[in-house]
């Protein structure tokens, strides 16, 4: 048991919840997305913390890393496109108000 | 060798990709992929023949590498596949001249038939889904091809939707596979026992049921005439249709023996039900369409029987012979612009050639000796002789061959009467040169079969009692069709016919309709002209308003009361749906956590894993 | 571990949860926006600290042009992005603080009780793991990388085709 | 000493880059000019805006500084000359030179003034231009020296300059790096004829004293990547490899500042239009033709 992974693995866990909270809490998109992207920000130390301290030898950790790097800018890209497209529609992206995805 | 293997998918793809680059020249490009792959298709099964055995390994995923091997059983079909795409892409040359979208057309042509290659040389579970869905999207493409004319682009959703849904078993089935057996080889040397083979199997049948239009998934194959001549001819005899059966073929030593029964109880009931749609059916294409399903039937009944490969040798058969069909019959098409059989009266003397070739591959389909399609068919009923379940399987088999010499001879008989008025036709030297192809082809294939026989080195039963039987019912068939004449029991039916001008949305209604219409107005004449033959016609009659009227009542009731429930479920379900993005960011929340929870319990109640 | 990375490591966890916090705590969208930026930059200083020298070079780099133009868009798109109003912008309030202090505490927790077995000794030269890396991504993984390769590059087409059709729209009018 | 003498080093080439600027601009040659000036700034007072952020304006010239010398610390100028040998340290550069962006809209940003937080967004714009163009040029220079170490890419160049070897690159990171330093013509976020300073616009006495040295140091900063991506860093004859670094850089620089006087002012969608229609397919066919130039010659 090392005590630098389990620092690792506390601060991701800290990270994880406060970008839990704001993704759940903030009610503009782009908010959101910042909430988002500090949860993944979380699992990015988590992936290198394991690779670090468990598996130094093996780079499929190391590979992971890039694909969740991949992901942060998919989210991104994907995400202000809906933003504009809403901001172009209604004139804010406050999700306050939101109702289109009502079932 | 192994360049051979990548050669026959390779030579297509790198055809299309030529095509949709370059301005011109589409149609000999195609035709020089056709021609490559199947080049290295040949010479794949003669190195194949002599005793070798190859296989590509391509880097995959880690630790499931993506392989292509030849074995004697996918050389044959990679030949199969390649021959049935020259044809059908030389005769395209002709069919598509005046078309401007030319390029197009080929490109995707090409895809699919590189595509059907990578299927048919897989040899692992991985490269098969990534090829099985290329062939969907290509399909799907092909079908759609004239997206801009009303209700194509619905048929063509609809034959992706039907298919796609059957796909997800291939998936189910191919993981199953994968995480039993822990390999993603397609061989039969790890195939897993017990519970896990029964549901790889039924999984496995069921994308087969979809690919292959089997009842009740039949349906879209129909609709799927929308797309051009050559696409149908290629769809149904050696690509997307012919997929399932293929998948089934080569899976069949994997599956267990309740997967087999069940297998061959989905193909005979095919083989009758849309046997008699395809009798009732009053538009060439569409009756084309329906013997498909009614063939693929045939196919499965003999891999439920025990014998794939008499499946094999109807497969290659009737892929010669469904291919020659659909070339005359666009050929048809294209003198009079239309497919419908009333439209094509009396064409026979019109296009002598084409009606010709029709009339060899009809009786081919027909299982008239000596061509093709007689072995084949003789095969398959020896096989279901042979079967554990003979009365079952023997009786659907019988009633299929002679619901296809039924239909076979009432199309045969359409074409020739009637009044002729000919007319010049562009490109219709390609047309026929392809079409002469594989007439050509569907009638002295039988020559092969011996070869492929001991090529594979499987059991083929064979029995006298079979021929006979076989022989017997599809003269039967080919009589009743001829004398049968549906313009004569067409009578009420008249209205229908000239509204049929403008089928517009109500297909499936049509269909149904006149299917029950042109039942009744048959049994009416049968009564009064052919008392003694007529028995076995009127349980045919009777089957076929049970086939309807389970379609009505049972399918359609059972769909509405599913829509119904789903519609109440939905609606209680809708005030969680608030459609607020953060309600339902928490509900995500909450539904992550209560997976992970289970996933931990999960973990701490298996036995710890031990340490490194 | 020697005790200066040890310091290092727990320097850079503070200022990455430090900053994580201020970006819900301001009210200037500036602010946040690079606050989350700096806490993505602890977060790559961190993984230099944990010897992983590309990831942690590649995080820095790409996190501070991937910040920044979440900074324009909160400028763009909020309504008070000075925050000078002093508007609140959150919702579900307590909902949101339950559900992220029992994650972070039931992660922590799990972290603390799983037993990791022993760290690992030596780790590969920084020039190894590139190499190492390099090797991976060309060659077992290299179907896995090539699709996050397309996925980037569908999901640029597809963020494009989202923000553009107002645009198309008009025209065709 | 290892730390010193490159820092010394650098400040030593910002003092004649910014001779050289005082004097292409103004066209007399004063070696004293930029303490005057320095001292000029120090000794003025220095105003804070009204209602500034005040955090954001008093961090932007420090951390522009702080990016300009970090970029600098990973670029040898002699063999053992180099503050941080990191084992990625081409990547590095460019992970330091990130920052600009950010201290660029943390100065447009601070202060609460229209034209400076035009030029801020402005510079966000030109980022995404020419960051492209930065990266897959040095891909192509890492591809040729199989190494992302600084020192390995000068080494690689013993037997030819990249700038021949791969020109096209050479060009490509040129450009680039003129409108990193946002020296004319992209001098879109402080474009004085338009914005009247832009970003600088707000800051006065010490604070642009700071910021005026962190675009020297910057544009010292491009100028020695150059030199050491393409130009063979201190490889050459005769003189010792720290002097030919100098001259190397000083050519650069001068180059750099002397190319911006001859074209006019781009738009920023004139440029971000020619960056990613013509620059990135440009530097893709760069690393097609350096990596087929790879595999035929061993």
């Amino acid at each position: 048991m090392s005590i630098g992974l389990l620092l690792a693995l506390l601060t991701a866990a800290a990270l994880f919840g406060i970008g839990l909270y704001g993704a759940l809490s903030q009610t503009n998109l782009v908010m959101i997305m910042m909430g988002v992207e500090l949860i993944l920000g979380g699992a990015l130390l988590n992936l290198v913390a394991f690779w670090r301290f468990l598996h130094p030898g093996s780079y499929p950790g190391q590979m992971f890393v890039l694909i969740v790097m991949t992901v942060m800018a998919v989210e991104m890209a994907v995400g202000f496109g809906v933003a504009i497209a809403r901001f172009r529609a209604r004139g804010s992206v406050e999700m306050e108000a939101a109702r289109e995805l009502q079932g | 060798m192994t360049g051979l293997l990548a050669l026959a998918p390779l030579a297509p793809l790198a055809a299309a990709a030529l095509i949709l680059l370059g301005r011109r020249a589409a149609a000999p490009l195609a035709l020089l992929g056709a021609g490559a792959s199947l080049y290295g298709g040949a010479r794949l099964l003669s190195s194949v023949a002599a005793g070798a055995t190859a296989s590509l390994a391509l880097p995959g995923l880690p630790g499931l590498p993506l392989a292509l091997t030849a074995t004697p059983l996918t050389a044959l079909l990679s030949v199969l596949v390649a021959t049935i795409a020259l044809f059908v892409l030389t005769y395209a040359t002709g069919y598509m001249t005046e078309d401007p979208e030319r390029k197009r057309f080929f490109a995707t042509m090409l895809l699919f038939v590189a595509a059907m290659q990578t299927l048919v040389l897989a040899g692992d579970w991985i490269l098969l889904l990534a090829a099985w869905e290329v062939i969907g999207l290509a399909s799907y493409l092909l079908i759609g091809f004239w997206h801009d004319r009303p209700g194509v682009p619905a048929a063509a959703t609809r034959a992706f939707l039907t298919t796609r849904a059957a796909d997800l078993g291939l998936y189910a089935a191919a993981f199953l596979l994968i995480g039993a057996t822990g390999t993603n080889a397609i061989t039969q040397a790890t195939h897993p026992s017990g519970p896990a083979a029964l549901a790889a199997g039924l999984l496995l049948l069921l994308a087969a049921m979809g690919k292959s239009a089997q009842t009740p998934l039949h349906g879209w194959l129909q609709d799927a005439m929308a797309g051009p001549t050559p696409v149908s001819a290629l769809l149904h005899s050696a690509t997307l249709v012919a997929a399932g059966a293929i998948l089934l073929i080569r899976t069949a030593p994997l599956l267990p023996p309740a997967a087999l029964l069940a297998a061959g109880l989905v193909g005979g009931t095919t083989t009758v039900i849309t046997g008699l749609i395809a009798f009732a059916e009053r538009d060439l294409k569409r009756l084309l369409a329906a013997s498909t399903s009614s063939q693929y039937g045939l196919m499965l009944l003999a891999v439920g029987a025990g014998y794939p490969l008499a499946a094999l040798l109807l497969l290659i058969a009737h892929a010669a012979i469904k291919s020659s069909l659909f070339l005359a019959s666009g050929v048809f098409q294209h003198s009079r612009d239309s497919t419908r059989l009333d439209d094509l009266r009396g064409i026979a003397a019109e296009r002598p050639l084409a009606y010709a070739g029709f009339t060899l591959a009809a009786l081919a389909l027909a299982g008239i000796p000596p061509l093709s399609g007689f072995l084949a068919k003789d095969a398959v009923i020896a096989a279901t002789l042979a079967s554990p379940r003979t009365a079952a399987f023997a009786t659907l088999a019988l009633a299929g061959t002679l619901l296809t010499g039924a239909y076979m001879g009432r199309a045969l008989h359409a074409l020739w009467h009637g009044q002729p008025h000919p007319r010049p036709l562009a490109g219709i030297g390609w047309m026929i040169a392809g079409l002469t192809g594989l007439v050509a082809l569907a009638a002295t294939l039988a020559l092969a079969f011996p070869g492929i026989r001991t090529l594979l080195g499987q059991p083929l039963p064979e029995t006298v009692a079979a021929k006979a039987a076989g022989l017997s019912a599809a003269l039967t068939g080919l009589a009743l069709g001829w004398l049968l004449r549906p313009e004569r029991a067409l009578g009420p039916l008249l209205p229908w016919a000239q509204r049929g001008f403008r089928i517009g949305g109500g297909l499936s209604a049509l269909t149904v309709k006149s299917a029950l219409t042109l039942a009744r107005a048959c049994d009416r004449t049968e009564t009064l002209l052919y008392g003694g033959v007529l028995a076995a016609g009127r349980a045919g009659m009777a089957v076929a308003r049970a086939a309807q009227a389970s379609d009505d009542l049972g399918l359609d009731a059972l769909i509405a009361a599913l829509a119904r429930g789903a519609n109440r479920l939905g609606a209680r379900l809708r005030t969680l749906q608030s459609g607020l993005i953060h309600r339902e960011l928490a509900l995500a929340t909450a539904g992550a956590a209560l997976l992970v929870a289970s996933l931990a319990i999960a973990l701490l109640a298996a036995p710890a894993i031990p340490p490194r | 571990m020697s005790a200066l990375q040890l310091a290092f490591v727990t320097f850079f966890g503070l200022a990455a949860v430090w900053f994580a916090l201020v970006v819900f705590r301001t009210s200037s969208m500036m602010r946040s926006a690079l606050a989350l930026l700096f806490s993505q930059t602890a977060l790559g200083a961190l993984f230099l600290a944990l010897q992983a020298e590309f990831l942690g070079v590649l995080q820095i780099m790409m996190m501070a042009t991937e910040m920044s133009i979440m900074a324009i868009f909160m400028v763009m798109f909020m309504m008070d992005p000075g925050g000078l109003g002093q508007m609140d912008m959150t919702h579900q309030k307590r909902l949101s603080i339950v559900a992220g202090v029992v994650a972070a505490a039931v992660v922590a927790v799990v972290a603390v009780l799983t037993p990791w077995g022993a760290p690992a000794t030596s780790i590969p030269n920084p020039s190894e793991q590139l190499q190492g890396l390099g090797r991976e991504l060309l060659g077992r993984s290299m179907l896995v990388f090539e699709t996050a390769g397309i996925t980037i590059l569908t999901a640029m087409v597809a963020a494009t085709a989202v923000a553009m059709p107002a645009l198309q729209r008009r025209r065709e009018r | 000493m290892s730390v010193l003498a490159p820092i010394l080093a650098l400040l030593l080439l910002a003092w004649c880059v910014a001779v050289l600027d005082a004097w292409m601009t103004t066209g007399r040659f004063r070696p004293l000019a930029p303490l005057t000036a320095t001292l000029a700034l120090v000794a003025g007072e220095s105003l804070v805006p009204r209602k500034p952020d005040r955090l954001f304006f008093e961090t932007a010239p420090i951390l522009l500084l702080l990016a300009a010398v970090l970029a600098a610390a990973a670029l040898p100028i002699a063999p053992h000359l180099v503050i941080t040998d990191l084992a990625t340290s081409a990547l590095f550069v460019n992970a330091a030179l990130a920052y600009v962006l950010v201290a660029l809209l943390m100065a447009g940003w601070g202060p609460d003034g229209a034209y400076a937080m035009i030029g801020g967004w402005r510079f966000l714009g030109q980022t995404i231009a020419y960051s492209m163009l930065i990266v897959m040029p040095i891909t192509a220079v890492a591809m040729r020296a199989q190494s992302l170490l600084t020192t390995d890419i000068v080494r690689s160049q013993a037997g030819l300059w990249n700038v021949l070897y791969q020109p096209l690159g050479f060009a490509l990171f040129f450009v680039a790096a003129m409108a990193v330093s946002f020296l004319p013509p992209f001098d879109l976020p402080t474009a004085s004829g338009e914005l009247a300073g832009g970003v600088e616009a707000e800051y006065t006495g010490a604070r642009r004293a700071i910021f005026r040295l962190g675009r020297t140091i910057l544009i010292v900063s491009l100028a020695t990547a150059t030199t050491v991506f393409y130009l063979g860093g201190w490889l050459g004859p005769w003189l010792p490899p720290w002097l030919w670094s100098a001259l190397k850089t000083l050519a650069v620089a001068a180059a750099m500042l002397a190319a911006g006087h001859a074209v006019p002012r781009l738009r920023e969608a004139h440029l971000l239009a020619w960056a990613w229609k013509a620059g990135i397919p440009l530097a893709m066919l760069n690393i097609f033709l350096v990596g087929v130039l790879l595999l035929v010659i061993p």
